[in-house]
């Protein structure tokens, strides 16, 4: 059992393919994608259509890879996307897979 | 047909029946799978019931209504632009975005069109779902160009934004339906006619339902918003059906394929330029174009527009 | 038409094989979203059908039964309440969020009779439909004052309540439906007959597959909620047919209508009542209930119920 | 019929349809809710339809074809398993999970073999139905059963592993099916003809296009399976098909019929074996299997395959 | 990157509107909900009807707002409705927005 | 409040049934079940189909349980099951729940 990272993302379902492209080339080695709806900033997202819907992506990673996703973000989408971005400490069982 | 008469028509009263469900904040909501298969559905349907048409039309007879259709796609997004800048004082990308909404077209709005037409026995050219696909693509093109070049604007590619316009659901499903009308013919058809001719119109009313259910969401916008993207959600379309009017005319249509092709110039997109626009587009703010599209020009167009254009093709013919 | 031949049903053979897959276990398993539009779709299309009976009755006939369905409705959950809480030892809020769902009526079982009486080629009066709307809501409205009379209890707003009886899922769609159906008339529904009419006993075969598997897991909390409940939730349903039988005829109704306003008072309702309750009653527990109403009240309606009604209604005319 | 024409049957359109969108990476998704109601409806559909047939077939004449079927099931991954371990060189339990899909069958083939026929007014038995169920069922035993005296496998009991295949959401709604629609009879499925029978077509098409989705996603995955397994994954559904050619003409049925044996002989299954082979025999790996049923013998099965069986039929009798 | 608390809220799909109206008086700058099903002291909760379906809301915020949102909770649904509250530490990009 | 394990397993909806059986009899007492998509060593799983679907199953109980769920797991389903693992602490309220 070892440490990690796990990154949380939560933005719009529009650019999930364009961000999913970027996360294996910025060093993660999986993934995991949650259907979701919410409130924040850019108001509420009721998830019934479209373009009004969010996805909540779950990265576990070591630390310089969340680091590179989460200045990634920051440059690409942060100012006009709906996105929020957070980290948490997991304990991973079988660490050579993260 | 009065435009009372329209609003009684039970495909719009669905959308009343949506929109007051939003404003009554009823706990009435459709599931996202269903909203994502009725619009599959519709296009295909769409598509399918072109593509019969045109199994069976003279492709000579096409070519200069298509034409017409093109360039009107080509110059809506043109004149919209400086309206929305000058006018409206709105930022480059928001305008380069609502103007592509409004050169493209709503695949609804031509239903509900049809379906107009059909109940007064108008007839019409049998090819129109093909200008319909011809006019989604060139201005939702016109319209990130004008992003692109007005705006230091660029993360993505042309490849990737090429990709996302033609492959993108909303054209892909009208081109697929197109290529299995024509080539399955009525007799390939129709054993599947029961599922995808036949019942379009429920679906549609049903669609509409769901629509009404978000273009209420997107009323309680439009005081944000404020009153000029109102004013030009119900001119614009007006300018524009104008336009589509006289072209129409021109390339030698029909008075209820002038009505066509005045609705298709008079519509917004709300299926494949919001999704194009925010990939494309993303400083463009997506409230301004979604509730110009949706919360003023898609009902507006519906129950006043319309009739409003059939009486413009009357007039000119 | 004896039970055995009800029970062949193919509707209910559809409810039989949900109910046989959640015995077995099966890995059968609807999805949510299909269960969501499948009762929006049957709220939708039982308002459409009675809005158009409606738009062809002359009012005058409609006023005495709708009294009399109203009555119904105020008048079981009265006779439940203390049916509940004294054989049946149940508290305060069970008592009358029971007494409510009891009171209140099964959109589905309605739907059951309907088609029971066309198989029999039994007429009744066109306007059903508004009786059943007018029986969802007072029934609700008592079980919620009766909890709140008896129990300390209320941290939510009457006016809050209101909006989640009259617009919550179902009311609201039932009314939409019958707007529809009467403002578009036959002739406006004849576009959309194919999806809002002709399919409805397919649907309701669906849905029921969907009610069996969910009614079969509600059998497994039998044992928990005991022998009370069991008999409460066939007894009960006979009594208030009864009454309904006796209403019916009263109020002039013809042997169908009879049956079918039996059938509804004898109905438990599990689309309204139980979305009101949880919030209006949050002490009640939702087993209790739901057990009762689709574990035994259901299935006995479906199966033995329904032909008993249709046999009151035939012995007191 | 050539297999030009098979090809341009819209049916098999809307499979190219979903493949294409899958290769060019289309934005096109169905939701999985979609997918699992449109498997359930078809399986349903199928035995209602199947159902109906022996209602009115006469059950002596059915005995000697269900034998037959039963023992192609048999027989079928008997001899599969040692080319998939001698010339595949495959691990036993991928040999023997390959070889349990293949023994069984592919539902929506056997639909498009069925409408295939009914395009060249080619008569068969009304029974078929019955062959599918029989045919569903050996070839996963036997193939849970190869690979679990060839491998030291087991975690799972028996007990589970059966109840896992007979109440499968496969088999259990093709057996349903059946008996509602033996049970009904033609009078009593008549009032949800309209949703269980008529559009059997349209919703077919509509699942292939999903199925086109889902193959095309298998597509990419040849290049790592390797070249043996497209070579198998055409090659064994030939073989297999004239072995149901033979033992079809030998149990006396008609060329329609045959051509129907053959062709669930020569499908593979992928609801009902990769669901239980995913839990009986979790050594083998899924992306074997479902490539070359998925990936493989699915299209080949649709495009090439039936007509060929046809042929085969047409010439053994 | 500052340290805040998500609580996450587990609970019966049926009061998740009068639950969000309450969010935001309580000082919540946003939520992430996901449906969702499971296993609790009140049983199995399938999610395969309307009232057998859960909700998962997430809160990114201060360690008082969460403290306001579960005393809340407490008082008004611990006692009838199925409904489980936990809260853990998230390291958040963009401080500024909870 | 008190300090808990978060065990979230992420696997093939194929063998959810498998493993809930299993939960109880491990010492859990609920579970928390959300569909979801996602990548990692064995591939894309789209979720679109049957046999392409994940769930991700949160537990929250205490170390010990934690410990024997994942023992559990790794005996049986590593091997041959797209599956992750991992830990993370939660302060629940109500301890008396988990
Ligand atoms: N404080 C919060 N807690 C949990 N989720 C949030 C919060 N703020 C925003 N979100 C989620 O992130 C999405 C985008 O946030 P925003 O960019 O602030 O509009 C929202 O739609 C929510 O789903
Ligand atoms: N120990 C647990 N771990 C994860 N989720 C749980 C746990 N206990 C309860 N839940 C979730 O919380 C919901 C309500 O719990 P309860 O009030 O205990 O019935 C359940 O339906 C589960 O979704
Ligand atoms: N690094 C990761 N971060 C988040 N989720 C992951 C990660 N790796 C795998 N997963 C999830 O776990 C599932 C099974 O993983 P695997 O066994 O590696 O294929 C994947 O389909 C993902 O949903
Ligand atoms: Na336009
Ligand atoms: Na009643
Ligand atoms: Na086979």
């Amino acid at each position: 059992m070892e440490r990690r990272r796990k990154l949380t993302i939560i933005t719009e379902s529009a650019i999930e393919g364009l961000l999913t492209d970027q996360l294996e080339r910025l060093g993660a080695k999986g993934y995991t994608i949650v259907e979701a709806r919410g409130k924040g900033a850019r108001g509420v997202r009721t998830g019934d259509w479209d373009q009004n819907m969010n996805v909540q992506i779950d990265i576990i990673c070591d630390e310089s890879t969340a680091h590179r996703i989460v200045t990634y973000c920051s440059e690409h989408y942060y100012k006009n996307y709906a996105m929020i971005l957070y980290l948490s400490d997991v304990d991973v069982i079988r660490p050579e897979k993260f | 047909m009065t435009m009372i008469d329209n609003l009684l028509d039970p495909t719009i009263l669905f959308f009343i029946v949506g929109i007051v469900a939003g404003i009554v904040r009823s706990e009435l909501r459709l599931p996202e799978a269903i909203y994502e298969i009725l619009s599959i559905y519709l296009l295909l349907a769409i598509g399918i019931k072109g593509g019969l048409q045109l199994s069976t039309s003279k492709w000579s007879a096409i070519v200069l209504p298509c034409l017409g259709a093109v360039s009107v796609g080509l110059v809506i997004p043109v004149i919209a632009y400086p309206i929305l800048r000058r006018l409206g004082k709105l930022s480059r990308p928001d305008a380069a975005a609502i103007a592509a909404h409004y050169g493209s077209v709503s695949a609804v709005t031509y239903a509900v069109v049809l379906s107009f037409l059909d109940k007064l026995n108008v007839p019409y050219e049998e090819y129109t779902t093909v200008l319909l696909v011809l006019l989604e693509i060139p201005a939702i093109a016109v319209g990130i160009l004008i992003a692109r070049l007005r705006t230091a604007q660029g993360t993505i590619s042309y490849r990737r934004l090429a990709h996302e316009v033609f492959f993108g659901k909303s054209i892909y499903l009208l081109i697929a339906g197109l290529v299995v009308g024509v080539v399955g013919g009525p007799e390939g058809i129709a054993p599947v006619k029961l599922v995808f001719i036949d019942p379009f119109k429920g679906a549609l009313a049903f669609f509409l339902l769901e629509m009404g259910l978000v273009a209420s969401h997107r009323l309680s916008d439009l005081k944000r918003t404020g009153v000029f993207l109102v004013l030009f959600g119900i001119g614009m379309p007006i300018l524009s059906a104008a336009i589509g009017t006289v072209v129409g005319w021109g390339v030698g249509l029909s008075i209820g394929g002038t009505t066509i092709l005045a609705t298709l110039a008079g519509s917004a997109s709300y299926i494949a330029a919001p999704a194009a626009m925010r990939i494309a587009v993303p400083e463009a703010n997506p409230t301004l174009y979604l509730t110009a599209a949706l919360g003023v020009t898609f009902p507006f167009n519906l129950v006043f527009g319309i009739p409003l254009y059939y009486h413009m093709a009357t007039l000119i013919h």
